[in-house]
């Protein structure tokens, strides 16, 4: 089985989406910083959703007629302009799952930031050591 | 003349190289608003990608989210408390 | 941060960076990545989502990802929305007791004159753009979650240039907000009985969440008015989650506006009560 | 009745970017347009109009025109090739600077009109606006003047003139 | 001459000018020696790199029967969109160039003369 | 030569040329020094890339992913107006 370019290029592209995992994941463990933990924890649930996405893709059905959004353009479809989109479509349901979850994540984040700004408020720094310190 | 699509694949290789850059600056810069201006960066090529993988729906709802929303979020938060992370 | 600890964070990052290519690896072998056909499962619903010589099973609307989101998987979309409107509702409880002061308008307030004429401008456009892709939904990509998220842009971008006290006058209030964020859940909760409800009226029985004629439940909304298709419950759900959503972000930003004197006054007077 | 009469403008301007955004003109969405036209207008009336008889007045519009013709065709295409020179040009040949440039327009949908041509014509850069002086303070890549008469007339007299038929 | 292909060639000469404007800005924005001069650099970017192009687009649309009927929706939003570029950008870069100025982020260096700063100055003073 | 085959052409010609214009942009951005040359150099580049998309648009006979182009303008412009408010102002609501 010969290396093909093609699929070389989309492997480089999975595995540059698993360093990022990698490099978020050290931010939401190991920088002290709380803000810069939400902003890495934002990457990191980025990072997973695109994995999603990256699956649901195919490989061109020929090189040079590219794949096609899951939406029918064409009412009513006829039956050979179905063949023409199953051929062609991507896989509509990582995007479905995905949607919501892009959503829920900022909601999430979003109350994470409000709890932020209380810590701060109540011990005037967003540093875990000095938060761990100060605790009485 | 190189096919279509591996040009396309190439661009999606380009755009991962390009977010891994982005990601590892953000982490580790020190100044939290260039953190974020660098995960906006992140985001963009995020965008684009999904755009090249046939998502439309998930560009219109993550460049929002990603692109308006976040920055927005983590600026407010930053002018409230602190500009720089301590070491 | 001391060395060694520096030391066992990096190899942990190359351990699971390596694992994780070692199972893409052992996958790859069996399934190629990317396939060169769609799944199965994919199949179903690209041939189900708009297929009118197949009523039963169809969602009879051209937009996949909107079909499966608010028709094959409907009442999770639901629990997720609730999950939304849970975070946001925490967020609310944080800053409880803290309100915006009266404030004179000034002219000093907000960004120069340029760009505050611009806003003013373009918010219409903002606010048509996004509900042109709310509506649409069903026929080309959009929805709910895109048109709240792009309408979201006209207050808060409203916000950073003209000052949040400017928005208080004019009627942008966190209560309006909450008010029509839960309209919009409600719209949400009603649509998913609505097909129930006029099924129990006239003497049969229908399922929660229906859209088409099922064979227990011959009745639905129609698919289509007048030669424009409209995907029967889907676009109320889209209308009323991109009501319930760019609401809700509004209320978060009128939030994290609120200037930080007025919020440590009530956190540090909560402090000294108890 | 007077916020109605301002609510047209602004909605007209929503119904239009509707129709053309959802390239549509089916029944349903000429309703669905009006809707949301009359929403938008409605809810930005008192933001964005002040005088809505400048709305009717249709020699402005045909000044609206050719002042887009001008400044397409004209001064954007010397401002364009004019910097794209400089960019490319092994020296670089740039001589940047502040200076003041003075405004007589009244209205603000004029006074943004004239700053925006400023801006979206490369070379020139409003950085900051002072309304009660009435001067622009304008970043120039090529200072060829200090006095504000002498800067006026090469930046943004043109513009100015068709902007205070227009807007005024 | 069929009115189609005046539409494409018309639409595909303002696409070629918009690619040629932004790699000359994308050449300017490296090359030129502090933020204020870069302001220049990006205007060339968004109205010649992006308004022209999207306008060029938009009759390639208008004038390509392969593209089925949406092709009227496409030219219709890429028609919207190079309006709004048309008015955010120049909005967007003078506030990203006032903001750069009272905060003093950037510095105003080489220059010829410096006005808005003699003013400040002086109204402090 | 029909219409398609020429526009094909014509876009695959042009493509090269953005990808390289995309990669000196992100070289500044990435350069800095300063906040505003980093947001700067961002939202030049995404004013191109939205055009960009319209194009690519078209060599994907897809129509329908247009819309993509018009949220990405809108949002760059929201970016540029927080970090200008952050750098100028206070407090952020004022």
């Amino acid at each position: 089985m010969g290396i093909n370019i093609d699929t070389y290029l989309f492997n480089l592209l999975i595995m540059t989406l698993f360093a990022n995992l990698a490099i978020s994941l050290y931010g939401v463990l190991a920088r002290p910083s709380l803000i810069k933990k939400v902003i890495a924890l934002t990457i990191l649930s980025d990072t997973a959703n695109t994995f999603a996405i990256v699956v649901g893709y195919r490989m061109w059905p020929t090189p040079t007629s590219p794949p096609v959004p899951p939406v029918i353009t064409r009412i009513p479809p006829s039956r050979e302009y179905m063949d023409w989109f199953t051929a062609r479509a991507v896989d509509p349901l990582p995007q479905a799952l995905v949607l919501t979850a892009i959503v829920i994540g900022l909601a999430v984040t979003l109350f994470l930031v409000f709890l932020t700004l209380q810590i701060y408020r109540l011990y005037r720094t967003t540093d875990v050591r000095r938060i761990a310190k100060l605790k009485g | 003349m190189i096919a279509p699509q591996t040009l396309v694949f190439g661009i999606l290789a380009l755009l991962g190289l390009l977010s891994m850059v982005a990601t590892y600056l953000a982490v580790t810069e020190r100044d939290l608003v260039k953190a974020v201006v660098f995960s906006a960066i992140q985001s963009t090529a995020y965008a684009f990608m999904y755009y090249l993988l046939m998502a439309p729906d998930i560009v219109l709802v993550y460049v929002p989210v990603a692109v308006g929303l976040y920055p927005a979020v983590i600026l407010f938060l930053i002018k409230k408390t602190e500009r720089f992370e301590g070491e | 941060m001391k060395a060694w600890e520096r030391i066992v964070i990096g190899a942990s990052m190359v351990i699971f960076v390596a694992l994780l290519a070692l199972v893409y690896t052992l996958g790859a072998l069996g399934y190629r990545v990317p396939p060169s056909t769609p799944r199965d499962l994919a199949m179903v619903y690209l041939t189900m989502t708009f297929n009118p010589s197949n009523p039963l099973f169809s969602a009879m609307a051209p937009e996949a990802v909107t079909a499966i989101v608010w028709d094959y998987r409907g009442l999770d979309t639901l629990f997720e929305t609730a999950v939304f409107f849970l975070a946001i509702i925490a967020s609310v409880a944080l800053m409880r007791g803290v309100s915006l002061p009266e404030k004179p308008p000034s002219s000093a307030e907000g960004m120069s004159l340029i760009v505050k004429t611009v806003t003013k401008l373009t918010i219409g456009m903002i606010l048509a753009v996004a509900a042109s892709i709310a509506f649409h939904g069903h026929l080309t990509p959009g929805g709910g979650f895109q048109g709240g998220a792009t309408a979201a842009v006209a207050p808060l971008v409203a916000l950073v240039v003209f000052s949040v006290y400017f928005l208080e006058r004019s009627g942008v209030t966190k209560n309006r907000m909450l008010g029509l964020r839960s309209a919009g859940l409600l719209g949400i909760g009603l649509t998913a009985f609505l097909v129930l409800i006029g099924s129990l009226l006239s003497g049969g029985t229908a399922f929660v969440f229906q859209n088409q004629p099922k064979p227990a439940a011959p009745i639905g909304l129609p698919w289509r008015i007048d030669g424009a298709l409209t995907g029967g419950t889907l676009f109320l759900f889209n209308v009323f989650e991109a009501l319930a959503v760019s609401a809700g972000f509004t209320i978060v930003f009128l939030l994290l506006a609120v200037p930080e004197e007025e919020a440590i006054k009530v956190v540090r007077g909560g402090e000294d009560g108890h | 009745m007077g916020r109605l009469a301002r609510a047209v403008g602004p909605g007209l301007l929503a119904f239009a970017t509707y129709i053309v955004f959802s390239g549509s003109v089916h029944p349903l969405d000429l309703l669905a347009a009006l809707l949301v036209g009359a929403t938008v207008g409605l809810i930005t009336a008192n933001l964005v109009v002040r005088e809505p008889r400048k709305l009717l007045q249709l020699e402005r519009l045909g000044w609206l025109v050719a002042y887009a013709i001008h400044y397409f065709f004209v001064d954007e295409v010397r401002a364009h090739l004019d910097v794209m020179r400089r960019i490319v040009h092994p020296a670089m040949p740039i001589n940047p600077g502040i200076v003041r440039v003075p405004y007589t327009t009244e209205s603000d949908y004029a006074t943004t009109a004239v700053a925006n041509s400023i801006t979206n014509t490369p070379g020139t850069v409003v950085v900051d606006i002072d309304p009660e002086k009435r001067i622009f303070y304008v970043h120039w890549i090529d200072v060829k003047a200090l006095e504000p008469e002498e800067t006026r007339r090469r930046i943004s007299l043109t513009f100015e003139r068709f902007a205070k038929r227009v807007f005024d | 001459m069929d009115p189609a292909w005046i539409l494409v060639i018309l639409g595909e000469v303002l696409v070629a000018i918009g690619v040629l404007c932004d790699l000359v800005a994308a050449i300017g924005m490296l090359r030129f020696p502090n933020f204020y001069v870069r302001l220049h650099a990006a205007t060339v970017g968004t109205i010649g790199g992006a308004f022209v192009p999207l306008v060029g687009a938009a009759l390639i649309a208008a004038g390509s029967e392969f593209l089925g009927v949406y092709r009227w929706f496409m030219a219709g939003a890429a028609l919207v969109t190079a309006f709004l570029v048309l008015i955010l950008a120049p909005a967007g870069s003078h506030a990203l160039a006032r903001a750069a100025h009272r905060s003093r982020a950037a510095v105003v260096k080489p220059k010829v003369v410096d006005h808005l700063e003699e003013d400040r100055r002086g109204g402090e003073g | 030569m029909s219409i398609e085959e020429q526009v094909t052409t014509f876009i695959l010609v042009v493509l090269p040329i953005y990808i390289a214009s995309f990669t000196l942009y992100v070289v500044r951005a990435l350069k800095g020094p300063t906040v505003p040359d980093m947001v700067l150099a961002i939202d030049a580049m995404t004013y191109d890339l939205a055009a960009f998309l319209v194009v690519l648009a078209i060599f994907f006979r897809s129509p329908i992913l247009v819309p993509v182009a018009i949220v990405l303008a809108l949002w760059v412009y929201a970016l540029d107006i927080y970090v200008a408010k952050y750098l100028e102002s206070r407090e952020m609501g004022e």
